[in-house]
């Protein structure tokens, strides 16, 4: 079965539990929408998501096979995008991208979904830069740009070597309303090629027929703390 | 493979970013060498009969201080994460690293120390051994600490585990490695130290690369 | 540009009405200088032809000071007064200081050799030496540490005045460690009263080297400047082409 | 004569015009939103406001005296909040902010504004705490926190010492809808005092009546890069 | 003054909470001083007459290895910045740093020394004057070595630039240091060299302090 999806996920951090029994199935071409307030747990499961930290109970599946039976294979089929940048301050920006660029490269899918480019890696990163408005800037050293700037880099990331799987921890972070647009128009491009989207984000990226899930709902009863934050509109992106 | 030497490239281009990183290393070296005839005094006999351990100290400590930037960097600014969920194996990934480091930091130190045996007046016939013994040693050193520096990502208790672990690792580095050179300039073959060297060499590189894997993925949880 | 670019016109304008009438006298001096340290003074009647070595060793010797104390005053100017260009003469004059020490050094082995026997002792001037060649080292390697330039100057500049200050103390501890220490046996470097058929071309090399040293400067810290305008260009090219694709 | 103000301010990054011949003025209960898509320089003029940069040309005046005259005067009037959390992942996050509470209670301005709540420090950071809901994680290691309680914390530190003049280089960065109403309600009672603020943005903070500053429209004619952004309604904050 | 102890406070307490900053320095001091009756031979009467200068080096070589994260931290996560506009003299805030590394670096190093001193068989005589004249040397080289830390920060491969810029500055305190131990081993007063000490002290406490903080300003620019 195509796809990405996880069962009865539970995420434990320094001995308190953070959510439970949570589950989610994203297909091809769909999107997900991580919602809830501050400290509810979003980062923490799209790093479950992505692999980087093991669930405490549940398990995540990828296109019918356990993640844990291959990660590595999986690995390969996704990009994540997490709070920090990972950019390096010494490289130019091109470096930048390049070394991540190769670094999943290893065993790229590159046939695996349909907004894939073309086999030239170079002219593969020229066009991310392009996209996300950083070309003319390429060969600055990346201690150079600015917050958004930095964001934008890490943004082309994901551009500059296809995969279905795309993980972002909220994308749009120090990003003005036009990389916003380019943001959500490379989502869009993404989806209609059949890649799959889970975001987290505190601020709507208008993606309208995102199915959501309020991480609030899936905290332990115990923790008072976010418990009436469930219900509120201003979270966004509830369908 | 590719994201291995893409790896590999990436460090030894930060660090080569200018010649002068590298230099610096080697000049590092000689500086720190020449510290110790204005602590003992400049007597040549006396030198010359502590230039192996100022030779071997100070390479290991010229290592030492390149290791604290090792995986820091990457663990701050986020690389470290995608370095985990790489489609490679992780001990593939460390050990590129390792080999950056290396390329960086051990290739020059081997470089430099002839210029720092003539200057603390070492025995000639003894250069060849010690540029042997310092190339198994800066390998075996550069394995060790970086597990080490890896061990020291995030967890607090991990800082006296490392010195618990790893300095012990280096010592015998550091002994048989002064103790080859100092065969040869007592007139014995250093084949024995050497051979244990080239030991120790081998079982670090299946243990530490394994090792720094495991580290890693847990610093980055 | 702005007020950085301002004045470098003046220097340049200054310095390429100097940098003639310099290389010329560095020329005829060393040119001068080399034709009595070779032809026309007499070799030693201890050292032999060794000697001759002096005429390089002895000036580059005073050279390597001079430099430094140079690079300390324009460093100095440049924090207090914020001159660029000062900054940009300390800069330039590192490196030339620092082959003038390493000459000094290397000349010093060379003759060393022959005279006590090795290329190398703990003496209080040589190390002193030494250690004058690290702090150069330090200081260039301060200086291009950073992407920034502006930053690296002015990093450099302060090392350059503490530096100045201990350098008299540094050779002063060395003086005092090689005195306690040091066994007697040691030639001691120095000569009787020098004759004037070797005090001649010694000091005609002696201002030779004063001039190319002026020379050298001129010329690096020229081509820092263009350096840093050509810089200045691209960079604001490279943004104005950002405003043509668009964010 | 009371207030903040700049004239004919310049800023020159790696020996670029990032703007030029800037005017500012904030009269105490006034606040000045700086806007403009990435990299126009809003970094960079509320670093030049805070001190840390110098300004290439022009001069900044506190209170009638220029602030290159006593910088220190002028330290203890002011709070900064860049893009950088200052937050030590090692101590608690109690120890953070009572750590920044020392550090800028050397010279405090005690009674310079009304929103001076009281001489006890202590009470003051578990105040502070408790306004960006971070009380019941008092005694955790910083390291526990996520981004957005990560931010709250370092929201509070504004809170816990008081000073007329708050530079906040966007705020409302990985903050979720309810701590962005606190922050709102926070920034609406400091200039009731009688408080002064700037702000850079580039999603809506909802202050009405503040005066903006399109940093897009101070770049140097070379640099038409942002010329066109200047008159979007997504910017926000215009008044 | 308030800041200047809150800084003391939560730089000694950092330390304290991840012990392996302090504990590498320890270990390394004591290994590096341990390799050389290795690489020396255990001759008693040799050992004694190296051991004041290996103390003094290889302290001083393990002091480097802290410098590096002296003032990094703060720079890599903004807090220098906000120390840059705190309320009170920035050279005041540098002191605060300086003393809270002597608190952690310095205090140690001094508190092992003795131990070194017996492996390497030091005079029994001489171990009050060695305390004195490293509790004098150890804060100059915190002053002189935070000087550089702040100059380098920022650079590529700051660990190494470092102790560029730092080592040929502190030569006169190994000097005098090791003089001092000398002297009293020889049956002579140590006084002048502790004079001299107490006088490096003295213009280092002027001159550091502003230096850092003119670096620092640069720094956070
Ligand atoms: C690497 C080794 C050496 C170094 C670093 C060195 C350094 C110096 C320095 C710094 C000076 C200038 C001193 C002053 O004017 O204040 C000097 C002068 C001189 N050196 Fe050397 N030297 C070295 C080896 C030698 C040797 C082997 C000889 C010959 C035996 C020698 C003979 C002289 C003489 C004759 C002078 C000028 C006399 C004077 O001004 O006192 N040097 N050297
Ligand atoms: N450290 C630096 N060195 C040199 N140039 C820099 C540096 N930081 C930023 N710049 C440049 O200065 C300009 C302004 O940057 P600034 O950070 O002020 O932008 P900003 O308006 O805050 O953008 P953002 O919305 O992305 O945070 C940018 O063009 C950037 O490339
Ligand atoms: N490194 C960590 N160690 C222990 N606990 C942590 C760690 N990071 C986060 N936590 C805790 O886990 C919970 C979930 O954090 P997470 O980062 O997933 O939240 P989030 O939903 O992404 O919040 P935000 O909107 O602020 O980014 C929080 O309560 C936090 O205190
Ligand atoms: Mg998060
Ligand atoms: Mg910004």
């Amino acid at each position: 079965m195509d796809g990405f999806e996880g069962t009865g996920l539970a995420c434990i951090r320094s001995d308190r539990i953070v959510f439970a029994g949570l589950d989610f199935a994203v297909s091809p071409g769909g999107a997900l929408i991580l919602s809830g307030p501050n400290g509810s747990g979003k980062s923490s499961l799209l790093r479950l998501m992505a692999g980087i930290a093991s669930p405490a109970a549940g398990e995540i599946v990828w296109n019918g096979m356990p993640v844990s039976k291959d990660p590595e294979r999986f690995f390969a089929q996704m990009h994540y995008v997490g709070h920090r940048d990972a950019v390096k301050a010494a490289l130019t920006v091109r470096e930048n991208l390049a070394f991540h660029a190769a670094l999943r490269g290893g065993r790229a899918g590159r046939t695996e979904t349909k907004s894939n480019i073309g086999t030239d890696i170079n002219g593969d990163i020229d066009r991310a830069l392009d996209n996300v408005g950083l070309a003319p800037l390429a060969d600055l050293p990346a201690r150079m740009l600015s917050a958004g700037q930095t964001r934008r880099l890490t943004l082309a990331r994901i551009l500059a070597t296809p995969a279905p799987l795309w993980l972002l921890d909220e994308p749009t972070i120090a990003l003005d309303y036009r990389a916003v647009d380019r943001l959500r128009a490379a989502i869009a491009a993404h989806r209609a090629g059949g890649g799959m989207i889970v975001a987290s984000t505190n601020v709507p990226l208008g993606i309208d027929d995102a199915a959501t899930i309020d991480l609030a709902a899936h905290a332990p009863e115990v923790d008072v703390v976010w418990g009436d934050d469930s219900d509120d509109p201003d979270t966004g992106n509830s369908p | 493979m590719n994201g291995f030497f893409a790896l590999v490239g990436r460090d030894t281009r930060i660090a080569l970013r200018q010649l002068s990183d590298t230099m610096m290393v080697i000049v590092f070296f000689v500086i720190a060498a020449a510290l110790f005839p204005f602590g003992v005094g400049p007597e040549p006999n006396l030198l010359a009969r502590m230039a192996p351990g100022i030779l071997w100290v100070t390479a290991l400590l010229a290592a030492m201080l390149s290791f604290d930037r090792l995986f820091q960097n990457d663990y701050d600014d986020g690389t470290l994460e995608l370095l985990v969920i790489a489609p490679q194996p992780l001990w593939m990934t460390a050990l590129a690293k390792i080999v950056a480091h290396w390329l960086t930091t051990g290739l020059p130190l081997l470089v430099a120390s002839p210029v720092i045996g003539i200057m603390l007046i070492l025995e000639p016939s003894s250069y060849g051994v010690l540029m042997l013994a310092m190339a198994l040693g800066t390998a075996i050193i550069s394995l060790v600490g970086a597990l080490g520096a890896a061990l020291s990502l995030g967890s607090r208790r991990s800082g006296v585990l490392l010195s618990l672990l790893v300095l012990p690792l280096v010592i015998p580095v550091l002994i048989f490695g002064a103790g080859a050179v100092d065969a040869v300039i007592g007139g014995f073959a250093a084949t024995q130290q050497l051979l244990i060297l080239g030991g120790l060499l081998m079982a670090c590189l299946v243990v530490c690369p394994w090792g720094c894997a495991v580290a890693l993925r847990l610093a980055a949880e | 540009m702005l007020h950085r670019f301002a004045n470098p016109t003046r220097f340049l304008r200054l310095a390429n009405a100097v940098l003639p009438w310099a290389t010329s006298l560095t020329v005829i001096l060393i040119g001068a200088g080399l034709y009595f340290a070779f032809g026309a003074s007499p070799a030693d009647y201890q050292q032999g032809e060794t000697v001759r070595i002096m005429y390089v060793h002895v000036p580059s010797a005073w050279m390597a000071m001079f430099a430094y104390a140079f690079i300390a005053v324009a460093s100095a100017v440049g924090l207090i007064w914020k001159h660029p260009v000062a900054h940009v003469c300390a800069l330039a004059a590192a490196p030339i200081g620092a082959c003038f020490t390493v000459i000094c050094l290397t000349t010093g082995s060379l003759w060393g050799k022959p005279m006590w026997g090795t290329w190398w002792v703990w003496d209080a001037r040589l190390t002193s030496v030494l250690v004058l060649f690290f702090l150069y080292l330090g200081f260039i390697a301060l200086a291009n540490a950073f992407d920034d330039a502006a930053r690296g100057e002015k990093a450099s500049a302060i090392l350059a005045l503490v530096g100045a200050v201990n350098l008299p103390i540094i050779k002063f501890s060395v003086d005092w460690w090689n005195t306690l220490h040091q066994p007697a046996s040691v030639t001691k470097i120095g000569m009787p009263a020098v004759h004037s058929s070797m005090l001649i071309p010694l000091l005609l090399m002696a201002v030779g080297f004063t001039m190319l040293f002026v020379v050298l400067v001129i010329v690096r810290a020229r081509a820092e400047l263009a350096d840093r305008r050509i810089n200045a260009l691209r960079s604001a090219r490279i943004h104005a082409e950002t405003a043509q694709s668009g964010a």
